[in-house]
């Protein structure tokens, strides 16, 4: 069977699983690790990623060991080098090609890995792999999979929150009148819009205690946050109003210790709340900020927004990640006149869908 | 003249939202580039809204139609910044160089 | 009463700000300093319209600014991404 | 005390359109158009009227916008030349007489709420669609009944118009994808 690895927290119960099946079926025990390699030759952004591959299906092949007997021949292999591989449907062909060319019917997948991103636009690897005629097979994990997969595959709790949310601002609209009138057109219009967004509002697989640990969080961080508000934009009013105008804006560029979408886009837009900065591009983790006094960014530096929203989203003990000045993630854009209007960002494959 | 705390309360935060307003308007007419300019859209515009529709809903006291002004002000801060980043990406991939003092 | 008269004073101070904002949506330079006098006379006008509710004790006022609100958002959204390759996006 | 804001919002708006009138670029003239427009639906909220503003809102900022940024996708935009357009003078003459003569014709109409004002003097029209209405239609509200009931007719026409322009639309625009 093919076993298509990836960095993934359940990869070590998907080894065990793979193995154990291996060895039960008939036939020569035989298992292929394969592990996709994406972008590994475009520039600075992916160098390292086929040495990081190559180790990951390294250690795989240790492990695979340690589970089987003497008599499972286990084969890892890079796939996918010499093509572009983007979204889930790249990845199915690829694996999939190797399977056809080795010979195998089944694949089996480790449901927390979902390369090419799980945009819920996008089908799952799954079902790709599903349709080119293979057996797909999902290891049997714990962790937090469980619920997440009804989530993702029912949407019932999405859907059911999405109708809730339109429900209520339709019935705040219409001022709680409470009308016979007013609750059924209400619950058609919300039945469209949550029949027609459920899959895409809520891209975070979560269960309900993480979100109210969330929410908690956020309840805290907002008085902080306006606070900051009030206090630098002061500051700027008095920038602005005074005579000469004394601004020195810069272009910063930071790599950002927080990950995924919303702690991104809730970091992004507290910056761009608190005065003097002003987020222009997000590109993964690099963010361009727009500075226009060194005292905002003297703050930027320190990091403090970025402490507090690593705290809404994962806790305290996120805390500690160093301020971007100790990891010496940010710096200040010095692009001379000359060099093509000195645009470093570097940009990946993907595009700029920041 | 009688004045009520309420009252007091109710026009000192119509002057915040009103000078925060004054400021944006200053520095969106001042400042010398896009990026400069939209610092003042995304931010003290925001403050300035924040505060007169917080007037606004001490005015109009404990009723349904206050949970509108809240959600107002909920919608600004989560809007503005946004629309504001949007703007900034626009003028970053129109290749506009931020205005230095220096040069 | 000296409520009123401090709303509708606000909302006359607000509409000023306004015209002078205008100025820039003018002149630009470019298109985005436009969209950004525009953005922030959206703001201005779901402001305004909150003031005139509480002024002249019109709740539906409050409706109108809401859908205003959200209408500035896109619309600021919606230009932006036109001004970059005209149109490319779309 | 309304007044002030009414006056600013008056000039506010001409400003916006004089501006949009005069600029070259097509897409800033657009932009300046947003800003009128929403100007426009505050002033016909202010006046009272916060269904106009509503549609002038959402049509003339957000629909009309939205279109006119299409079509320009497709077409050039005056790159040479200053910001502003040269008006012909006689175009400009001719323009603004017919403000002025509009504006003459302003001081007689009647103040807004006025007891003297037709709506309200000639009582037994107004009257009687104020209190027939309801019992003729079953319809709660006045407006609304003799949008769709007594001129029901005339509605259902203007509805064909904006479907029958709705749907051309989406066939023009489906046919530009195919080819």
């Amino acid at each position: 069977m093919v076993v298509p690895v990836g960095e993934s927290v359940t990869l070590r119960q998907t080894v065990t699983y793979a193995v154990r099946e291996a060895l039960s079926g008939a036939g020569e025990p035989v298992v292929h690790f394969v592990a996709p390699v994406a972008w590994h030759d475009i520039g600075d952004v992916a160098a390292g990623v086929r040495e990081e591959t190559e180790m990951l299906l390294e250690r795989v092949a240790v492990w695979a060991r340690e589970d089987g007997d003497d008599d499972l021949v286990v084969e890892t292999t890079v796939i996918g080098a010499d093509t572009y591989l983007f979204g889930p449907d790249d990845y199915a062909r690829v694996i999939a090609t190797y399977a056809d060319d080795s010979g195998i019917e089944r694949v089996v997948v480790d449901p927390q890995y979902s390369p090419g991103g799980n945009v819920p636009i996008l089908r799952p690897m799954e079902a790709a792999l599903a349709e080119r005629g293979l057996v797909v097979d999902e290891a049997p994990v714990d962790r937090p999979t469980r619920r997440g997969r009804l989530l993702r595959r029912g949407g019932a709790l999405q859907f059911a929150t999405l109708f809730g949310i339109s429900f209520l601002f339709y019935q705040l609209l219409g001022g709680f009148a409470g009308t016979r009138f007013d609750v059924a057109t209400g619950a058609v219009s919300a039945t469209l819009v949550a029949a027609m967004l459920h899959r895409v509002t809520f891209t975070d697989r979560l269960g309900l205690r993480t979100l109210g640990r969330r929410l908690v969080r956020l309840v805290a961080y907002v008085p902080y946050l306006l606070y900051e508000i009030v206090v630098s934009n002061l500051r700027v009013a008095y920038v602005i109003l005074h005579p000469s105008l004394p601004i020195e804006p810069r272009m910063i560029e930071t790599e950002c210790a927080v990950w995924g979408g919303m702690p991104l886009t809730l970091l992004a837009n507290s910056i761009t709340l608190t005065p003097g900065t002003l987020t222009v591009r997000v590109h993964g983790r690099r963010m361009m900020v727009h500075t226009l006094t060194p005292a905002a960014r003297e703050g930027l530096f320190d990091g403090a927004l970025e402490r507090a929203v690593r705290f809404v989203f994962y806790g305290r003990p996120a805390l500690a990640v160093a301020t971007p000045r100790e990891r010496d993630d940010a710096r200040i854009v010095e692009d001379d006149d000359g060099a093509d209007g000195g645009e470093t960002v570097v940009s990946g494959p993907a595009g700029g869908d920041a | 003249m009688d004045v009520t705390p309420l009252e007091v309360a109710v026009v000192g935060f119509l002057l915040g939202g009103v000078f925060f307003t004054f400021v944006t308007a200053v520095g969106v007419i001042r400042l010398p580039d896009v990026y400069a300019r939209a610092h003042t859209a995304s931010q003290t515009d925001t403050l300035g809204a924040g505060l007169t529709l917080i007037a606004v809903a001490l005015v109009l006291g404990l009723e349904t139609t206050t949970v509108k002004t809240v959600l107002l002000v909920a919608f600004i801060f989560v809007t503005n910044p946004t629309a504001a980043h949007a703007i900034a990406r626009a003028a970053h991939e129109e290749d506009i160089e931020p205005w230095r003092e220096d040069r | 009463m000296i409520v009123e008269q401090a709303l509708l004073a606000a909302a006359a101070a607000l509409v000023v700000l306004a015209a002078a904002v205008l100025y820039r949506a003018v002149r630009g330079p470019t298109m985005q300093d436009r969209v950004v006098a525009v953005n922030v006379l959206g703001t201005n006008t779901v402001v305004i319209l909150a003031l005139l509710s509480a002024a002249l004790d019109v709740p539906s006022f409050l409706d109108i600014a809401l859908v205003y609100a959200l209408l500035n958002f896109l619309m600021a959204v919606a230009i932006s991404k036109f001004t970059v390759d005209r149109g490319g996006v779309m | 005390m309304i007044a002030p804001v009414g006056y600013a919002l008056v000039a506010f708006v001409v400003a916006a359109a004089v501006a949009t009138a005069l600029l070259r670029d097509v897409l800033a003239a657009i932009i300046l158009f947003a800003a009128y427009s929403l100007g426009m639906a505050l002033l016909y909220t202010l006046l009272l009227a916060p269904d106009v503003g509503l549609t002038e809102a959402v049509v003339g900022a957000g629909v009309t916008t939205v279109l006119l940024l299409l079509t320009i996708a497709e077409t050039v935009r005056p790159t040479d030349g200053g910001a502003l357009e040269r008006p012909d003078p006689r175009a400009a003459v001719a323009c603004g007489a017919l403000a002025v003569v509009f504006g003459l014709t302003l001081p007689d109409l009647p103040a807004v709420g006025d007891p003297d004002s037709p709506v309200i003097a000639y009582e037994r029209v107004t009257g009687y669609y104020l209190s027939q209405s309801y019992a003729e239609t079953g319809v709660e509200n006045t407006v609304t009944a003799v949008l769709a009931a007594y001129r029901g007719f005339d509605t259902f026409g203007e509805a064909t118009v904006v479907f029958a322009a709705g749907v051309a639309a989406m066939v023009v625009l489906r046919r530009e994808v195919l080819t």
